[in-house]
């Protein structure tokens, strides 16, 4: 019989998810072996599910730094995107905002993680300013809040909030955390937590594997693979535009599958620049809520094993 | 900021099928629910009625359970159970409870003295008394808090399908936001009225069945032809 | 036989000291009144006899400490205490229910007395619905049908007219004959409690001790012969007068009755 | 001069006629008593009076038809209606404030009368902690320190002891004949009605119809002499023949009454 | 999967700065809402009573007030009325109106038949009524949807907070939460938790302070001494 395995998001369902449903929905899943349940998105965090054996596997972002330094048995064994997906963005008529040193003294609409506060400082900073500003956590609110102008700015998915303003004709700008002192980083992951890649290796293999053929098939097809999304998300997607534009961009910007054909694989390289930036940062805290001194080892934080070949 | 609602109403239409198959499971949860909590209001409330010493230990309990903050233990509920429709006739339960509970433990209190004390030389045992004249005392208030209760049961299902759930009108509003379509969450938020505003009437229906002397005798102006002042 | 034996019952409710040492006494199938003044304390008397309060003193049945209240008494409290979520007829099967009656065989068994008790018609009425003389007679109806050992009524005929009043009197009377009941009346009128009783204790006014025991030697049944009113018509006289002295040390309340009136 | 005048009054509750055309009326300073059978609508005929239920039939006070059913009557419910969250006190001073009379006002007007009622001592209490005859005065205050034009009394000594009763009868005529006030009592008690009335209406039991009227000329006040008391004694046996009579119409009802007793 | 309540205490302790500076705004809001709500009861449930064809009206906007599932219009709400104090007021008093509401409401029909009467025969208008009567006898049931309302006033703010708020028990909750802190979580949840029992505490006093008549003349088992059946 096939072996059940259940899958946690990040977000209502969009582009991210792709090579999850691809890999459901053209039975590469069945294929490997494997009934795969996608979990909806909900209150209760992919993250906190995962650690909590709940779910198998979650969609997971920085957060997972945070919450393994935590103590959370969380561990990253596929990178959807292969570059920053995130942005810092704003309402296009505010000419006030030239660079982010001006950013000094607004208000930040967000998603309630200790992260997001290190992140946004160190870009203003390295712009030459204070770093303070005020934060309102609005959580899946912050883009509504943005647009009728209760918070100044907020960090979005450029791929997905990013491609629907420009859809929508809503005029934004918006900063690049790469070109202000962020390293790069692969912004979505999907984690798993140690207890059940011990328990469960054949499995993992098997779902990490034909995950990745899902997304291999959302960059190769990527018209077949947005109508599918569509297909099996009728109630939640209503507008296909935003899909099909959404992907064109994942796969056109090579966030997907890189330029030079890396899909999936974790790069180490990425993991330590962004754990060592947290860690110096010291919002990488312990069970007890203290900071870390001793920098942890990265490479635990993350796996490629299960991705084959 | 809004959308004209006759948008919403003509998106509600379109999406009719939709919204359909995602209030199934919110109708679900909700009757499932509050049936539990219905049953639990009665038997708990008679239990502390009938011992007193318990009454003091549970209410705390009681209260605590209605403090907690529902935002913070919605996610371990799902921890817990799952995603399946225990959670949410869980969350239902828990939130319709309360005020039934205290509604009814009021209603006996307003019992007349003279009425249990007859009772009580009729030979009725404590359970009689109960049974025949706290319980009967008890109905007004008891349908007051019927009728608080029951506009929180679809609001607690939609919230514990904001939890996690796999469809509902609660995830339905989830999506349709995070997909930058007010009108349908509007067109959602809208059933949900509808579906509590129907229960409501039901229960408004079910009081004036239940209590058939509350209109008798009453062809006077001002108040009910209640025995006397209480 | 004694029945029902009280001995130097008291009770205060706080510092309103209202019985101050009761003791009485009813024979088995003795109907005995009691006659005092308002704010006495009769009606809480009853409340001690049926358990709703607690005092001092010694309560005995039929011999025994009186501990289930329950078992013994048929109770009419003095207001009717119907139950408004009942029919009237539910209200008068009552007793019979808690006895463990089904409540078919309850309701035809009280049923033929709704004519006597001037009610038919009125057994699918609600309480509210009702006079205040007919929500007396279904809290009576309700009393006497529970077939206990011992009655206790609280003026159970203050809201009927003289003539509904004397009927129920006579189907009372009638009825205790008949039953050979045991009975403990509170009543303020004192041709009622000359009429219907064996035996009368006065109470004074509060805190109530018994002033006088007035034993009723008439024949019964009471109903007619101009002799035996003659003889009534002199008890009447005897306990008015003990009345009105052991009232006058009372001194805040006006005391000048016209004998000729009350 | 006819201060209330009631001409063809009748009411009904769904199928159940309770007044059939009763026509009344009482004159300014005279005092008048409705007596009749328990449930024949007496107190309908109240409610009527106040307002609280509508009925057929013209009613008028001096002259014009009545509508401001509030600025004329001080009425004394059947059931005492005191309300539970007030004091005694406040109880009894609630006409007065509703007339505007500041709360301090009232309560000094109403104090002196405790004594006389047989409250003294519970001004503060609950009406809980009073005892049935006790609610009763304490309704009965409330009513006549209202000095309206008119007193509306339902039954307003059924819960008291003999003497409590004449003393408050006392009273009342007393106090009725020292303001002149003009009196509508409900009673079931005869005596009470030839004590304290100029005329008595009698009513036959349900449909209720007035069937006859009786004038009371016994001299006022009406405190002693042995001649009053025969004419009284006269008097009140013509009525109970006048009840019998008209009851006996009644089949449902058992008519054979103690003529000695009652 | 829950951390042992001993850590959660000693981790309550030690952060209790950060728990004090978070508490305050959510008791500002709690006690603000909550007597925003209390005078809006008040007022909207003397009108209803007053305007019989009001109430009708009234009564299905109120409870589809009660319906707009608060997960989708908390958002809203703050949108609409910024970070501030204002949304969480507003939200407070959204959550703890309707059961002070339908309580009086039921507690005024309760009201004596023959005190009213009684009332009117006096000469009182239907303010005195309402004044004298009607409000007296809604205060049983008013007290009992007070206790409903109070459990849910705190919970009410921190919901507010989580939909947008600087500081506050529920964004402290939050952050905790995605911090994986289930310990501070459980902390805020026992504060919170503390602040509605005293509350609660607080309800019942009141009762007893506003009430004294209830425990006049009950020196007997069963029953309060109220006037008579009802
Ligand atoms: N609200 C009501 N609904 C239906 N029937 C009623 C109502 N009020 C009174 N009745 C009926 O009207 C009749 C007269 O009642 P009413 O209270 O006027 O009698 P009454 O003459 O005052 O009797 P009593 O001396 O026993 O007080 C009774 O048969 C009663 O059942
Ligand atoms: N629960 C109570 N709490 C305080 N005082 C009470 C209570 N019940 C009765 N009393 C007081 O006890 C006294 C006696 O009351 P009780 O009812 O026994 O009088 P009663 O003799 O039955 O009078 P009545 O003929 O007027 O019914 C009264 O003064 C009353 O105020
Ligand atoms: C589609 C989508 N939109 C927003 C978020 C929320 N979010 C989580 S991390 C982050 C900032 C990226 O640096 C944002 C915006 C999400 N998870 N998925
Ligand atoms: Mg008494
Ligand atoms: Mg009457």
């Amino acid at each position: 019989a096939a072996q059940k395995v259940t899958v946690a998001l990040d977000w209502t369902v969009n582009t991210n998810h792709i090579g999850l449903f691809v890999a459901r929905d053209k039975g590469f899943y069945d294929e490997a072996g494997l009934d795969v349940d996608i979990l909806p998105y909900g209150d209760t965090g992919a993250g906190t599910l995962v650690a909590n054996r709940i779910a198998d596997f979650g969609i997971a972002g920085v957060g997972l730094f945070t919450q393994r330094a935590a103590g959370a048995d969380l561990k990253a064994v596929y990178a959807v995107v292969q570059q920053e997906t995130g942005r810092l963005v704003f309402n296009a008529d505010r000419s006030e905002i030239k660079s982010p040193k001006d950013l000094d003294g607004l208000t930040y609409g967000g998603f309630g993680s200790a992260w997001e506060n290190t992140l946004i400082s160190t870009i203003i900073r390295h712009d030459g300013g204070k770093g303070s500003f005020e934060t309102v956590t609005l959580g899946t609110s912050a883009y509504e809040a943005l647009a009728n102008g209760s918070v100044d700015f907020t960090l979005e998915v450029s791929t997905w909030e990013g491609v629907d303003a420009e859809l929508k004709g809503i005029r934004q700008r918006g900063f690049r955390y790469a070109d202000y002192g962020v390293p790069d980083e692969h912004t979505t992951v999907i984690a798993s937590s140690d207890a059940y890649l011990q328990a469960n290796p054949k499995a993992a293999s098997a779902f990490v594997e034909a995950t990745r053929r899902g997304y291999q098939f959302a960059v190769d097809h990527p018209q077949e693979a947005g109508d599918l999304l569509i297909a099996s998300n009728k109630d939640a997607l209503t507008d296909p535009a935003l899909i099909h534009a959404s992907l064109k961009m994942l796969v056109d910007g090579h966030f997907l599958r890189s330029q030079d054909g890396v899909i999936g694989t974790i790069d180490k390289a990425k993991v330590e620049a962004m754990g060592t930036y947290l860690f110096n940062a010291g919002i990488l805290l312990d069970g007890d809520g203290k900071v870390l001194k001793e920098r942890p080892d990265f490479g635990a934080y993350f796996t490629n094993e299960f991705l084959g070949a | 900021m809004l959308p004209a609602p006759s948008r919403v109403l003509l998106q509600a239409w379109e999406n009719r099928a939709a919204l359909a198959e995602n209030t199934l499971p919110t109708i679900r949860a909700t009757l499932a629910g509050f049936a539990c909590s219905l049953v639990a209001a009665f038997v708990l409330s008679a239990l502390v009625d009938f011992l007193a010493p318990l009454r003091r230990a549970l209410f705390p309990l009681l209260i605590v359970s209605q403090t907690l903050p529902l935002v913070a233990i919605a996610p371990l509920i799902v921890l817990w159970f799952g995603f399946g429709l225990m959670p949410k006739i869980l969350l239902v339960a828990l939130v319709t409870f309360f005020p039934m509970m205290v509604a009814l433990v009021e209603g006996y209190a307003a019992t007349s003295k003279e009425i249990s004390q007859m009772l009580a030389a009729m030979g009725a045992g404590r359970w009689r008394i109960f049974w025949l004249a706290r319980l009967p005392s008890a109905l007004p208030y008891f349908f007051a808090g019927l009728r608080i209760s029951i506009t929180y049961a679809v609001v607690g299902a939609i919230f514990a399908e904001y939890a996690g759930a796999a469809k509902g009108l609660g995830i339905y509003m989830l999506n349709a936001k995070n997909n930058f379509r007010p009108d349908l969450v509007l067109a959602a938020v809208a059933v949900s009225a509808a579906l509590t505003l129907a229960l409501f009437g039901l229960a408004v229906l079910i009081q004036r069945l239940a209590m058939p002397w509350e209109n008798a005798g009453s062809e006077s102006r001002g108040g009910k032809p209640s025995g006397e002042s209480r | 036989m004694t029945r029902l034996e009280l001995r130097d019952i008291s009770k205060s409710f706080g510092a309103l000291e209202v019985l101050a040492g009761i003791s009485l006494h009813v024979a088995a199938g003795e109907f005995v009144s009691i006659l005092g003044p308002s704010g006495a304390g009769k009606s809480t008397l009853f409340q001690l006899l049926t358990g709703a309060l607690k005092g001092e003193g010694d309560m005995r049945f039929d011999g025994a400490p009186l501990d289930d209240h329950g078992r013994h008494f048929a109770f009419m409290p003095q207001r009717d205490a119907l139950m408004p979520w009942r029919r009237v007829i539910d209200n008068v099967t009552l007793g019979l229910e808690v006895q463990g009656m089904p409540r078919r065989a309850a309701r035809e068994q009280v049923a033929p007395l709704f004519a006597e008790f001037g009610l038919a018609g009125f057994e699918r009425a609600w309480p509210a619905e009702l006079s205040g003389g007919m929500r007396q007679r279904a809290a009576l109806l309700r009393t006497v049908v529970q077939q206990r050992d011992m009655l206790l009524l609280d003026e159970p005929f203050g809201a009927l007219d003289a003539l509904t009043r004397a009927a129920m009197q006579r189907w009372l009377e009638g009825t205790w004959q008949r039953h050979r009941w045991t009975a403990l009346l509170i009543t303020h009128d004192v041709r009622e409690a000359v009429y219907l009783s064996d035996r009368i204790y006065l109470l004074s006014s509060r805190p109530a001790r018994i002033v006088s025991e007035i034993a009723v030697p008439l024949p019964r049944p009471r109903t007619t012969g101009s002799d035996a009113a003659r003889q009534a018509a002199v008890l009447e006289a005897e306990i008015l007068d003990t009345l009105l002295d052991t009232g006058a040390d009372q001194a805040s309340f006006p005391q000048t009755v016209q004998r000729s009136f009350s």
